[in-house]
């Protein structure tokens, strides 16, 4: 596999930059949340304190969220911290599907945080994937916090982690918005 | 108006006083006025030990008396000028905290009736000038009080504590009425300063004899430690402002009979009497706050609190006769006002202490530290003052005990001026039990303070408390007397050093303060502060930056939160500490003292595993009452037993008793 | 199931003693045996009495309520299923597994109503308090129960409840402690996991086994083959599938690899937890080069994705494992050795959270808790699956049962494991899966994770699909000895110590 | 402690450089597949729904929407039909808005032979 593909390398035509509209109301509304994004991100530019927050995930993405302090991945050279208490923590990691018994311990933990503040939603049960919206959880971390960043993936690695929290305060610029995932090209061979 | 005037109003007031309230039988109006008039007569009390103290020794006036009983002297001396005055104040306090207190009624009438003659019993003692009126007034304050404790006779324990004290009172009579016989016998006097003119008279035997007994005897009364039994088991049963009395101004005539015999009555004596007073001071101290530390009961806590002040004060009068013992006058006096001015102090916030005891109790049914809990919120002004208090008696710099600790540790620090390294080391090590008990002391009353009013209330009653109602008067003037104590300072240390000049003949004044405002412990090369600047700088120290804050608050848009607890639904009152876990630390260090007992009864006991129901109590084992006075008690009554026979309702059997008693005492008359 | 033969299972007759109306079902390597629900009480006490070891006790079907007992019996390297159908809603309390089975009798009552006869108060294990009668469960909801019926966490007296969580430190899971403590020493403690219950056995219902083999790996992410391998071993035991031998050596090798990787987690977390912030990071490094080793073998950090139903999706790259695997172990072995020369490290282990013997077999632990504390059980060898016939293991253990033990234990499996991996390797691991019909049946089937004996058990209906699922990873069974272990403890910075050295995970026991 | 100053020492720098430089470790990651619109008809596009077990994947008439915030990489569509989905390597997958991470793949309009 090479390091990245180069066909599903879309480009600013119409159809992505479409697909990245649809999603999210009128040119104003957009330019305002980017602006604010662009500020909350200047401020946390150089230093970040993050905590973060399992409503129900299966330990896998905990570990990988652990591994960011480890040697290999060493997210303290990046300006980038792990704070116990949510009242000194800018970030908030969540990770799990937002199962409905936690739905207090996560609106105090969101709200013991000072503004300005970001969530950002990790692994594919946060996103909505694994599991549907039933009577144990919501499905997804977007029905109980306002969520400003996601890191897709089960459990996504400590490179992703590390691509998500620069991409939140702004130090790294989005991929996946450019990307299309669908490749026009014959990339294989296709069996008669 | 000299001194002894003002004693006569006080004691007429209080006389005054009990003959309204016992004829009023206890009405409301009759309350009133009584109370108003002890009140005065506080005021009275209060001017005359002043003066007392600042003019020195009244002349002996004879006031009456009967060839039987002996001639009744009075004198306003200057030593028992501090003690007047902290009558005084404790009497206006209680004066104006009794008519909210007490529900009108016969009991009540009779109550006050008592505690009026109590008072004027005790001005009796501090002005008595000859022996038989000491010893008569002193006897009188002890049935008057135990009177007093026998308020509530209902109560379970009413009728033991007050038979604890009543029966060491008189232990300790026994032992002071030996002293003042040995002494009067030896100068043929029985006139206390004649007394003390013709001390050296006495042969050195005698001497230290008399003053161990009267050390011990007004070590009962005190509350020296192995004696100390009767104030836990006293000061719970009776009534707030009866065991405010008690500990505020009874305990003090202990102090007050060893600071007579060291001070006043005998000349300076050898070196191991004051080693061995500021033993047993030390050591009551230490005791006394680790036996606080375990104690939920708030009164038998404040109870063992005033052990420990005692030890305290009577720590300092060691260390003083030490240093009379190698001719340092200066340090001597010096530690003597000390142990004088610790007096006052204790005196004003340990009343203060006691009274809002009984209005905590009295708002909420119960004295258990664990049954209470977030009272600040319902007993806000019963709260502050009680703060006062309580920093006064942890000693914390703005208030008066500090002063008080930090001269005695000033002088205690000075041994080595005494030439001789043992008594230099043995001094310090006093020091250093009196530091242990000052850390315990601040740990323990953190405890006091907090498990009952700050937190969460932990039952009904806690949460039900009601302010309205309750008495504010009387504690609140307390309250700033210790603020008042604390910031003239000077001014007290100035009142002090001449009665101790009095008594001692060493001009302290000089020596103390250079300065109008600073104080230096009796040597110039040794240390100074000054409590008043400290007391205002601190003050300055916490209002300014609030001040500042107020002014250049910045306009951002504050957000309030909760109080960041793991997520977790919901704070329940059992998710804080309670009295005995916090006191748990010292439970582990000094468990050869405290030899605790547990007792755990826990649903995952259950061989099933299962978690649920927890319940743990924990006891602290009496040491003193179970393996000291137990065996004397028992053996008493074994005794008791093996006499019976005589007694065998045999009229014969007793004339012939005469007989042998005749014949016995011409034998022994023969020798 | 396979025709009843009387002869392996007539010798098990003679366990249950004098018990009529027995019918014996064999699958695979587990007996299941049906008694009446009135000779269940003396059944239990024989077996008990007799050395056999309770693994699990659940419930499955409704109307009558099937009760099913687990045994694992060493002696005769198999398992036992007891079954008997409890009609009402009480069945006879079964005193003998009182201590071992608490947990499971409560869950039972949550999720189909019926609850053992001994009137004694039960706990609340995995439903939320805001639980309302619609929601969800596998059977009948609970009567009107009487209220003490959970037992309520009171405490009165002097001590007091320290409340730790949900929300703990950075990167833990949710789990709220209620620590009971006389202010020196802890009194008591409970834990509630209901924060993470995201009902998968309710979830697992009306599915094909290959797509529940998705939910299943995710119940206990770091032991994600163990429950796959064990769910898949049900299937294939209920089918009567046998997998190429090829891909069973792969599934040993993929054991083996994920038990490598959760031993070093577990000593870095234990350094960080005793704030030895140098081995937490030599331990961190070894790590992350086993997961990228996992990553580059099997193509996922975690090895999901690796097993399938009747065998295995993808084969190891076996040049790879053997290139990179030693230096792996180096690093995990000189980071151990280094711990181990530690004083001030060690200290904080010796005589820490000590879980006894006894205690270890009345709460029925398992894995390397059970092995430190002299209990040196481990199915690898007691019930071999396929694989281990060729390849047995050493197991190594320890009697002092704490913390340091534990730490030993998991220094010598990892050690063992590599030597495992080399021999599977040797005798050739590939891909492959044997085909799987979509006919009825019920199997149990268990593997070896690293906290232990993991289990699962499937009841296919005829159309293939699952009908009930009970998965019961090892972290359902150790937490209870985490309660015993902590409870002698003094101080309190101990509990994250011995919770590291138990390496347990919230998401396992609440599923 | 010194033994653990040297062994550091002696083990050396293992962080990475990332993001100044790519990681050579994440070559072997799970990544989100990417589809082939020229071979995606409807009914590979409806199998591909059927074997998602994580529905990251719908069909809407024409268009397969794939959802990459609910994409486990788990590789069954993969193989499923592996002349439609190969591997992205793509995974840098953070996204500002969720928006961003709900890709549509155009379907063919005629089925494939």
């Amino acid at each position: 596999m090479t390091a990245s593909n180069p066909s599903i390398r879309g480009q600013r035509d119409g159809a992505s930059a479409q697909a990245a509209e649809s999603g999210s109301g009128t040119d104003a509304e957009q330019k305002a949340a980017d602006q604010l994004r662009q500020r909350i991100a200047s401020q946390f530019r150089r230093s970040l304190h993050i905590r973060t927050l399992d409503t129900g995930s299966c330990a896998a993405c905990e570990q990988e969220i652990r591994l960011l302090a480890a040697p290999h991945y060493d997210l303290h050279r990046l300006g980038l911290f792990f704070t116990p208490a949510p009242r000194h923590a800018d970030l908030l990691m969540v990770t799990g599907p937002a199962i409905r018994a936690f739905d207090v311990a996560a609106r105090k933990t969101y709200e013991a945080m000072p503004g300005p503040k970001i969530v950002v939603a990790t692994g594919a049960c946060a996103l909505g994937g694994v599991y549907p919206s039933d009577a144990f959880m919501h499905g997804s971390v977007s029905e109980i916090l306002p969520v400003d960043v996601w890191i897709p993936g089960c459990p996504p690695s400590p490179l992703a982690l590390l691509q998500g929290l620069l991409v939140a305060v702004d130090r790294l610029a989005e991929k996946v918005a450019d990307l299309t995932f669908a490749a026009d090209g014959p990339t294989v061979e296709v069996p008669e | 108006m000299n001194a002894l005037t003002w004693f006569y109003l006080a004691a007429a007031g209080w006389g005054l006083a009990a003959a309204t309230v016992l004829a009023g039988r206890g009405a409301q109006l009759a309350i009133r006025v009584a109370c108003a008039l002890s009140g005065l007569a506080g005021a009275a009390a209060l001017a005359g030990g002043a003066s007392a103290l600042w003019w020195g020794d009244s002349r002996v006036i004879t006031a009456g008396g009967s060839v039987v009983v002996g001639t009744l002297q009075l004198q306003a001396t200057s030593l028992g000028g501090i003690f007047a005055a902290l009558l005084g104040l404790v009497a206006v306090a209680i004066a104006a905290f009794a008519p909210r207190y007490h529900q009108a009624g016969p009991g009540t009438g009779i109550y006050l009736g008592v505690f009026n003659l109590a008072l004027a019993a005790c001005l009796a003692v501090l002005a008595a000038a000859n022996v038989v009126t000491f010893l008569v007034a002193w006897e009188s304050v002890a049935l008057l009080c135990y009177l007093l404790i026998l308020r509530n006779p209902g109560r379970p324990e009413a009728a033991a504590g007050a038979f604890w004290f009543l029966a060491l009172s008189e232990a300790g009579f026994v032992l002071v009425v030996a002293a003042f016989v040995i002494l009067a016998a030896k100068t043929h006097t029985m006139q206390l300063d004649l007394i003390a003119a013709r001390a050296h008279l006495v042969p050195a035997g005698w001497r230290d004899a008399a003053y161990l007994l009267a050390l011990t005897g007004f070590g009962f009364k005190a509350g020296l430690v192995p004696l100390h039994v009767w104030l836990p088991e006293a000061h719970p049963v009776a009534p707030a402002d009866g065991s405010a009395f008690l500990s505020g101004l009874v305990v003090k005539l202990g102090a007050y009979g060893i600071a007579l015999f060291a001070f006043r009555l005998l000349p300076v004596g050898p070196a191991w009497v004051g080693l061995l007073t500021m033993a047993a001071g030390a050591v009551t101290a230490a005791i006394g706050i680790l036996y606080a530390m375990n104690e939920r009961d708030l009164k038998r806590f404040l109870a063992y609190s005033t052990i420990e002040n005692t030890g305290i004060i009577v720590t300092a009068f060691g260390a003083a006769m030490i240093f009379g013992a190698y001719r340092q006058r200066a340090l001597w006096a010096f530690l003597l006002l000390a142990g004088l001015y610790h007096v006052a102090n204790h005196g004003t916030y340990k009343t203060l202490l006691f009274l809002e005891a009984g209005v905590v109790e009295h708002a909420t049914g119960t004295r258990d530290m664990d049954r209470l809990g977030g009272l600040i919120h319902r007993l806000p002004r019963s709260a502050v003052i009680t703060l006062v208090g309580t920093l006064g008696i942890a000693t914390l710099p703005p208030l008066n005990g500090f002063v008080s600790e930090w001269l005695i540790f000033q002088g205690l620090f000075q041994g080595f001026r005494t030439g001789s390294h043992l008594i230099g080391i043995l001094i310090v090590v006093a020091a250093a039990a009196l530091g242990l008990t000052g850390g315990l002391a601040i740990y323990a009353f953190v405890r006091g303070f907090g498990i009952p009013f700050l937190g969460m209330p932990r039952t009904r009653q806690a949460r039900e408390a009601a302010e309205h109602g309750q008495p504010v008067a009387g504690p609140a003037l307390l309250a700033v007397s210790c603020a008042a104590l604390a910031v003239g300072a000077p001014l007290v240390i100035l009142a002090l050093s001449r009665a101790v000049g009095t008594v001692t003949g060493v001009a302290l004044r000089p020596v103390l303060l250079p300065g109008n405002l600073t104080v230096i412990p009796a040597h110039t090369d040794f240390s100074a502060f000054s409590p008043t600047y400290l007391a205002v700088f601190l003050v300055a120290v916490t209002v300014v930056p609030v001040l500042i804050y107020l002014a250049g608050r910045p306009r951002a848009d504050s957000v309030t939160a909760s109080v960041w607890d793991g997520g977790m639904v919901t704070f329940k009152p059992r998710m804080q500490y309670s009295a005995m876990t916090f006191s748990a630390p010292t439970r582990v260090t000094f468990d050869a003292l405290y030899r605790p007992s547990v007792s755990l009864h826990r649903a995952s006991d259950d061989p099933a595993g299962r978690s649920g129901p927890v319940h743990y109590e924990t006891e602290v084992t009496p040491v003193f009452e179970r393996y000291l006075y137990r065996p004397v008690i028992r053996a008493v009554e074994w005794l008791a037993d093996l006499v019976r026979p005589i007694q065998s309702g045999d009229v014969n059997l007793y004339l012939f008793y005469v007989f042998a008693m005749i014949i016995l005492a011409y034998l022994l008359g023969a020798l | 199931m396979t025709a009843v033969q009387p002869g392996p299972a007539g010798s098990l007759a003679s366990l249950l003693g004098a018990v009529s109306g027995a019918s014996f079902a064999e699958a695979g390597n587990a007996v299941t045996v049906r008694i009446p629900v009135a000779q269940l009480e003396t059944a239990v006490h024989h077996l008990a009495t007799t050395g056999a070891r309770l693994a699990d006790l659940f419930a499955a079907g409704q109307d009558p309520a099937v009760l099913h007992l687990v045994w694992a019996l060493d002696a005769q390297q198999q398992y036992l299923i007891v079954q008997a159908d409890v009609t009402g809603d009480e069945y006879p309390p079964l005193s003998d597994i009182a201590p071992a089975a608490f947990a499971e009798e409560c869950e039972i009552y949550e999720q189909f109503g019926i609850r053992p006869a001994t009137g004694k108060p039960l706990n609340r294990v995995a439903l939320p308090p805001h639980a309302g009668p619609d929601f969800p469960r596998l059977g009948h909801r609970p009567g009107q129960a009487p209220a003490e019926i959970h037992a309520p966490h009171t405490v009165g007296g002097h001590a007091f409840e320290f409340p730790f969580g949900p929300v703990r430190q950075v990167g833990m899971e949710s789990l709220y402690y209620g620590l009971v403590t006389s202010g020196e020493e802890i009194v008591d403690l409970y834990l509630f996991t209901w924060h993470k219950h995201r009902g998968l056995e309710w979830r697992l219902r009306g599915r094909t086994p290959r797509d529940a083999l998705f939910h299943v790996e995710r119940t206990e992410g770091l032991s994600a083959i163990a429950m796959s391998w064990a769910f898949t071993a049900a299937v294939e035991a209920a089918l009567g599938v046998d997998p190429p031998s090829a891909a069973q050596r792969t599934r040993a090798v993929a054991l083996e690899l994920e038990r490598l990787y959760n031993h070093a987690a577990a000593t870095a977390a234990l350094c960080q937890a005793t704030g030895l912030s140098i081995g937490q990071s030599a331990a961190e490094i070894a790590l992350e080069r086993l997961l990228r080793l996992n990553a580059a073998v099997f193509g996922h950090r975690y090895l999901f994705g690796v097993m399938e139903t009747g065998g295995v999706r993808r084969a190891p790259d076996a040049a790879e494992l053997r290139g990179q695997l030693p230096a792996a172990q180096s690093e995990l072995c000189r980071a151990a050795d280094a711990l181990l020369a530690t004083n001030s490290f060690l200290d904080r282990l010796e005589a820490c959270g000590i879980v006894t013997t006894e205690q270890a077999r009345r709460l029925g632990l398992v894995g390397p808790v059970a092995r430190a504390a002299g209990v040196s059980i481990d199915t690898r060898l007691d019930q071999p699956a396929p694989p281990y016939f060729q390849h047995p293991p050493a197991v190594a253990a320890r009697t002092s049962g704490d913390v340091l033990a534990r730490f030993g234990v998991m220094h010598d499996e990892a050690a063992e494991s590599v030597r495992l991996i080399g021999d599977l390797l040797d005798a050739g691991a590939g891909a492959g899966t044997a085909n799987v019909p979509s006919t009825g049946g019920s199997g149990l089937g268990w593997a070896e994770s690293s906290r232990g004996e993991a289990l699962a058990w499937v009841a296919l209906g005829a159309d293939g699909r699952i009908s009930r699922a009970r998965l019961r990873p090892a972290s359902v069974r150790n937490w209870r000895g985490f309660d015993d272990a902590c409870r002698s403890q003094n101080v309190f910075t101990d509990v994250p110590i011995i919770e590291a050295s138990f390496w347990l995970t919230v998401a396992g026991t609440a599923r | 402690m010194t033994l653990w100053f040297l062994r550091g020492l002696r083990r050396g720098v293992v962080t990475t450089w990332y993001p100044a430089r790519p990681d050579s470790s994440a070559a072997s990651l799970p990544t989100p597949p990417v589809f082939r619109a020229d071979v995606l008809d409807r009914a590979t596009a409806d199998r591909l729904v059927e074997v998602c077990p994580s529905r990251a994947l719908r069909r809407e008439s024409d268009t397969l929407i794939f959802d990459l915030g609910a994409c486990t990489a788990c590789g069954r569509c993969q193989d499923a039909a592996p002349e439609a989905a190969t591997p992205s390597g793509e995974f840098e997958l953070a996204a500002t808005s969720r928006a961003h991470l709900v890709k549509r793949i155009p379907l063919l309009r005629e089925a494939r032979s």
